[in-house]
């Protein structure tokens, strides 16, 4: 039947990435020589090479053949098609994407149904006729940081939005989510900057600096990802106003949590690369094994900070039970 | 002067300044039709600078100029053209990339079908242009396939297809051997006899004397005189030009027993075969040949700028090891080019810096240039050269032809060369700045320096050797000392065999 | 009577006729070896339907670099046509979902790239400044533009009829290959057979000589910044049709690939040289690259490190072929 | 004797020294039509601080363009700058963090980027290849290296003494801000009072005469490309200890920030013609730019919109100060 376009967080057809094995039983086991494509944005994010390496993890247990692949940079839509038109004109047994943007990937819907390849959508961008996504909701990112503010400033306080590339999909929801929520609240807490950082540490670095000067009480920065926050960090040390400015960013990349864990960073929403990808991996693999996996598989995020970093992140820590504990406690 | 005669071209207080220069002052100019009319002056005097405003490409800040009695504003190169001036300019005006015909064709192509270029009319029509002065040129050939010589052909075939009353040659035989210039010669009578008017701009003054009718003097800008050449002399127009009497001066031999330069076996591909000579400190050695004999490639060899297939070039007995410019310099060789705008000079550059460039380590002992010592001694070299405007800080793209080659000149004065290459030293060069170039030649080789001068112009081998080697397909073809030396002479060994026996 | 010249001038048609091939054969072998050496390497690389697709995925990237040959030729650089691309696929869009009829929406589009280029040409002649750095500060607002225009967002819901048209097969072949043969030959016959080519040759080859000549300096480099808007506006509208929405953050750097294309091609960026031909083999060369490293699962790094080193390897290859004049 | 009079010495320096601020006239007017503009529509903007802030913000951009300068004054571009500056500092670092002493790991750096630059010299000169297109080449190339040697991800722990030195003040002034001042001073020097800047005037205005006139053309190239990739790895340095990580990925667009304040700076693409005070105020400008639209906070479409302008305005403001010549 018809696909409607796809929205992730109203998708009535979902399931947790916690209750998969729950609803659907033990993992099938793929035929041999099945080989799974993967494509993602570029790899000079570590997210993204988490992310694989979540898919590769996931793979090697299960003996299936991987190929990862990711455009050149973040701006190359037609790169990245080409990489998966061609995966498909290959022959892969089933495709993972995850596109620059909700409309360069679209072609492949049509070209992997003809060829009988299924498709998951893994994270970010959302093509709209996709038949199954697997990720987390970009603007919740926001809302996590925005709700932090709100809850642990209660006197209020000006903060500052460091953007990712313009136009960016990621970007532009994760801002909104922050700035809506904070406007929402409509208490003493006021978004009086909201400037673009392009994904690049310096210009978040030189931005920052700026701001700060401009506005010496700032309470605290958004930043669309976690690069960006980690050069903010630089020029609030720099600015010797460390702890009175809390900077989030967003990803949880691995220097993040070094820097939580060194009191620079405040926080960063973690969206668990590697096992959002070895989650992307399973529902692909059941899919391809023509389970019923529902249109969307939420994966797990979480805000991040000092407080709480040990549970998530701590030696021996146990991911998967602990964000299950945390689906479990409704967090 | 019949002034009551109907004038083609009338130009009235024709004036244009450049920053810091008047390159015309109330210049006036009057040419009847069928008049070859020639416009004589010193490089400098603002020769180019009319004929470029005459064909539209600069704008004059006063003065009119009236064709066939009506005024006109020439706005644009294509205004001149349609009120019937056609232009052969100094500069060559060429797009290597594209063939003879599309060159001549260029901003009047024919059209078939009203769309697409007619390649094959318009290179009927360019062989038809081309014809009397050299058929060998194809009209599909690229330009960048010709010569400097061919090149100036085409560009004065171009001007003859335009079907002008007037036009306008700025030295249009500075590349050109005697024998082509002939054919010019008896195109322009025809031309005449039609009643086209053309001026003609050249340094050489018995061309002038062959072609032209009257004659235009100007000096620094403005007009001197208007004269039938019928009724005068080689002199007396020598002597308006350059505002003095010109001293015949005679060859004078400073050799010396010393041998500086020895070549042997000196080769290039087919360009240069297996060239051996020696030159004497003190002596000026001429280079004869034809057009393409090998003459440019022998002296690029000798002064490193191409690479030799096979041979040695010793500088007192110390042959060069090493290829390249540098070290050839570094013995003592330095190379006056043919092409100087090409080859010579960087054109942004000021003058002094222009004269300084080989000699940069010698003015810069610790590493930083000294900036005085060398503006005062490249000045004293450029006075002494007779530079005018005497502005060594202007860039050297804005002097004249003569006085960038004055530049070159100094440049290799001031890097104490010891054996200069001439190549066409004196092409484009005014009479008086000729003598003046042959007085700094001499004086060289009385100081103990060597040349070596190739030219086309067999008078200035005559007036400056003190012996000439003859060229022929790249090979030296005969060594002809002082004594020996005649124009039949040079031309008997110069032209091939198989042309001779037909 | 002496003849003029000494050695008899070397018959110039013969090297002439050679040269038009000769001129392409260094990009020729380029190509003809990285397709070996993926024929070797990774297995159905040589297939018909994965030369096909090569075929299609180079298209909009050749598309674009004909256009960019057009400007070198001429003596300039476009970087703007990403961002011109980009507001022309968010012009059609708009209208096409508006309900206008895709012919028109197309040619609205078509319109605006060129307009862009005019504004791009208009600069350049007129402000006398240096096409780079006026493509450079275009390229950026442009791009502005464009998000502003869309606030960001992509625009969905272009009509099937026109998706369906796009993405169609003409005798075997995917229609945007066709459309940008049809483009190359018309590109060809400007450049060759024109007026207007000759003029593009003159300037980029002598602005001062194709001035005197009475050439229109400032129409032939408007015209050539008007014909790669243009150009770069068709290949938005492949991409449109293909991707059934229109960005306004499409065609990011797509400049650098268009220049690589003609550079290797034979183009010379300083003008007066430039090959249709040799820049539709430069854009398959490249895409056959991303091909072929795709299908040898090459990691993202070494993908960049291939194709850094085969720009430079094929620049190598064709100035050795060629001859170091 | 030649050696003669004295006469003609003409009166020195007299033009010479009009002419130094006339050429950079224009790009002072445009800076200082945008910072009175700033002035006026961000409060905050004239204070000293923040003009200290700008100086610092510009610092790495001038210290890269101060090398592109140099390198588009030969008559050559480098568009390989960025990814250079990632290589040293990925070195540097790394042998920071290993515990080799701050100053051997920078000149470490420094060397590296040297001969990065040193490479694409080789290549334009001995390989006869367009500079654009060889530092296309090795832009990938070079950037594919300082991923690969890294795996992708930042170098933390560069030691905080050379943190401290770098973010340090020397007379109230920031150090980034001393190096470009002292760097700059030294590039002046060199263009205008050595032989070597000499030549590389010489090889941007005629490259056959300057090789006629003696001039080493491959070497004088090749150093232009070395001090390029110098500058780049110098200012790669002051990030690294402003930033405290040096990232692969660092460096992205600097060559066209780079070439943006040359440009705007009066440096002709063409070659032969380039103004070190000029390429400072260029840098200044586009710093002061960007500063001033953060404390405006324009939203980031706008921010594109403005920079594409700015530099457009800048570039026409220059040329008519200049006159049209
Ligand atoms: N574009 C320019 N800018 C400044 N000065 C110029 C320019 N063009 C020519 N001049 C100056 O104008 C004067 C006249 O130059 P012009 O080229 O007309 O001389 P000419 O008589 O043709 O000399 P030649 O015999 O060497 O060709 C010279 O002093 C020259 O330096
Ligand atoms: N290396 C070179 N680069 C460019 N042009 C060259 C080179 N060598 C020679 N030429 C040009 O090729 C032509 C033929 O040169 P060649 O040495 O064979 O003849 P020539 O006897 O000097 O004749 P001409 O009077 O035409 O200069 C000349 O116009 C010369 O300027
Ligand atoms: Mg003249
Ligand atoms: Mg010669």
């Amino acid at each position: 039947q018809e696909l409607k376009p796809l929205n992730p967080d109203t998708e009535t057809d979902r399931i947790d990435w916690s209750q998969l094995a729950t609803k659907l039983g033990p993992m099938p086991k793929p035929a041999a020589g099945t080989r799974v494509g993967a494509v993602s944005k570029t790899l000079t994010n570590e997210y993204w090479r988490l992310l694989g390496e979540g898919y590769q993890s996931l793979g090697k247990k299960l003996g299936v053949k991987v190929a990862y692949q990711a455009a050149q940079n973040e701006g190359d839509q037609v790169g990245q098609l080409s990489i998966a038109e061609t995966m498909i004109a290959q022959g892969v047994n089933v495709l993972l994407v995850s596109p620059q943007t909700n409309a360069n990937l679209e072609p492949i819907l049509g070209e992997a149904k003809q060829a009988g390849i299924p498709v998951v959508n893994v994270n970010d961008a959302v093509i709209p006729l996709a038949p199954h996504y697997v990720g987390n909701v970009q603007r919740d990112n926001g809302v996590r940081v925005a709700r932090w503010f709100i809850a642990n400033r209660p006197s209020g306080g000006k903060l500052a939005v460091i953007e990712g590339q313009a136009g960016v999909f990621a970007a532009t929801q994760r801002t909104a989510g922050f700035k809506a929520t904070i406007a929402a609240e409509g208490g003493k807490l006021k978004v009086v900057a909201s400037v673009p950082g392009n994904w690049d540490r310096q210009l978040s670095y030189d931005a920052a600096t700026t701001l700060l000067q401009q506005h010496p009480d700032l309470v605290g920065f958004y930043c669309n990802n976690d690069t960006m926050a980690l050069g903010v960090v630089e020029a609030v040390k720099n600015a010797n106003l460390l702890g009175k400015v809390a900077v989030f960013g967003t990803d949880g990349i691995t220097d993040a949590h070094a820097s939580i864990r060194a009191g620079e960073l405040t926080g960063t929403v973690d969206s668990f690369p590697v096992l959002t990808g070895e989650v992307a991996m399973e529902a692909a693999l059941r899919i391809l094994a023509k389970e019923p996996v529902p249109r969307v598989v939420a994966t797990p995020q979480a805000l991040i900070t000092k407080d709480n970093i040990e549970r998530y992140k701590g030696k021996g820590a146990d991911l998967r039970a602990v964000l299950e504990e945390d689906v479990r406690s409704g967090k | 002067m019949a002034s009551d005669a109907p004038s083609r071209l009338h130009i009235q207080g024709l004036t244009k300044r450049f920053p810091g220069v008047v390159a015309l002052g109330e210049m006036s100019l009057r040419v009847r039709p069928g008049e070859v009319h020639a416009l004589l002056g010193e490089n400098g005097a603002g020769k180019s600078t009319l004929m470029r405003i005459l064909s539209g490409v600069l704008r004059p800040d006063e003065g009119t100029i009236a064709v066939d009695g009506e005024e006109l504003t020439l706005r644009s190169p294509l205004a001149a053209r349609r009120a019937g001036i056609a232009m052969i300019h100094q500069e060559l005006q060429q797009v290597p990339e594209l063939t003879v015909a599309q060159n001549m064709f260029l901003g009047r192509a024919l059209r078939r079908g009203g769309l697409f270029v007619d390649r094959a009319r318009q290179e009927a029509l360019a062989a038809e242009a081309l014809a009397p002065l050299d058929s060998a040129i194809r009209p599909d050939a690229p330009i960048r396939s010709l010569r400097v010589a061919q090149r100036q052909i085409v560009e004065i075939a171009r001007a003859l297809l335009d079907n002008a009353r007037i036009i306008a040659m700025d030295e249009p035989t500075s590349s050109l051997t005697p024998s082509e210039f002939e054919r010019l010669a008896a195109v322009i009578a025809g031309l005449a006899a039609r009643g086209v008017s053309i001026i003609y701009v050249s340094h050489k003054m018995d061309e002038v004397f062959r072609t032209c009718s009257r004659a235009t003097i100007m000096r620094d800008g403005r007009f001197i005189a208007d004269l039938d050449l019928a009724g005068t002399t080689e002199g007396a127009v020598v002597a308006q030009m350059v505002g003095r009497e010109l001293a015949v001066a005679e060859h004078r031999s400073s050799v010396q027993a010393e041998t500086v330069l020895s070549v042997r076996g000196l080769s290039a591909g087919t360009k240069v075969v297996d060239a051996s000579f020696d030159l004497r400190r003190g002596e000026v050695l001429g280079i004869a040949g034809l057009i393409g004999s090998g003459r440019t490639e022998l002296l690029r060899l000798i002064a490193g700028a191409d690479r030799r297939s096979g041979g040695t070039v010793a500088v007192n007995g110390r042959p060069l090891v090493r290829a390249g410019t540098r070290a050839a310099i570094a013995a003592g060789i330095g190379l006056v080019p043919e092409e100087r705008k090409r080859d010579g000079i960087v054109p942004q550059r000021s003058m002094v810096a222009n004269v300084a460039l080989p000699s940069m380590p010698r003015f810069a002992p610790r590493g930083i240039v000294r900036g005085r010592r060398l503006r005062a001694e490249a000045g004293r070299l450029l006075a002494e050269v007779n530079l005018r405007p005497m502005q060594i800080d202007r860039p050297i793209r804005l002097f004249s032809g003569g006085n960038q080659q004055k530049g070159i000149i100094a440049r290799w004065i001031a890097a104490g060369t010891q054996i200069l290459l001439f190549d066409e030293p004196t092409r484009g060069i005014d009479i008086g700045a000729k003598a003046e170039i042959y007085g700094l030649i001499e004086r060289l080789a009385a100081e103990g320096k060597s040349v070596i001068v190739v030219s086309s112009e067999l008078p200035e081998l005559l007036r400056l050797s003190d012996r000439v080697l003859v060229m022929r397909q790249g090979r030296i073809a005969a060594e002809l000392p002082r004594e020996a030396l005649s124009e039949q002479a040079i031309v008997a060994h110069a032209v091939p065999q198989s042309v001779r026996a037909a | 009577m002496l003849t003029l010249t000494d050695k008899a001038a070397p018959a110039p048609g013969a090297t002439t006729r050679l040269r038009v091939p000769l001129r392409d054969f260094g990009t020729l072998l380029g190509l003809v070896l990285i397709v070996l050496v993926f024929a070797v390497a990774a297995p159905g690389f040589l297939t018909e339907r994965n030369l096909l697709n090569i075929l299609q995925q180079s298209s909009i990237n050749a598309c674009v670099a004909l256009g960019m040959t057009l400007v070198i030729v001429s003596g300039g650089i476009d970087l703007s046509v990403g961002p011109v691309a980009a507001l022309s696929a968010v012009l059609s869009a708009s209208l096409m979902v508006a309900g206008v009829p895709p012919v028109l929406a197309v040619m609205a589009g078509l319109a605006l790239g060129a307009a862009c280029g005019a504004v791009n040409g208009a600069l350049i002649c007129f402000g006398g400044l240096q096409p780079f750095i006026v493509t450079l500060g275009t390229l950026s607002t442009y791009r502005a533009l464009a998000l502003i225009a869309t606030d960001g967002n992509p625009i969905f819901g272009v009509p099937q009829s026109f998706r369906a048209l796009v993405n169609g097969n003409v005798g075997g072949l995917p229609m945007a290959v066709v459309v940008v043969l049809v483009v190359a030959l018309l590109a060809g016959l400007i450049l060759r057979k024109t007026p207007f080519g000759e003029y593009l040759l003159a300037v980029g080859g002598n602005e001062e000589a194709a001035h005197i000549a009475g050439v229109p300096i400032a129409l032939t480099k408007i015209g050539a910044y008007m014909l790669s808007g243009l150009l770069a506006a068709l290949a938005a509208m492949i991409l449109v049709g293909r991707l059934g929405a229109a960005e306004p953050i499409l065609g990011n750097l797509w400049e650098l690939d268009a220049i690589a294309a003609a550079a290797i091609g034979g183009a010379s960026l300083m003008g007066g040289k430039g090959s249709i031909l040799g820049t539709l083999l430069g854009a398959v060369i490249l895409g056959a690259m991303r091909n072929g490293l795709t299908l040898m699962n090459v990691q993202a790094f070494y993908q960049l490190l291939a194709t850094g080193l085969i720009i430079l390897f094929a620049m190598l290859i064709d100035r050795f072929a060629r001859g170091r004049a």
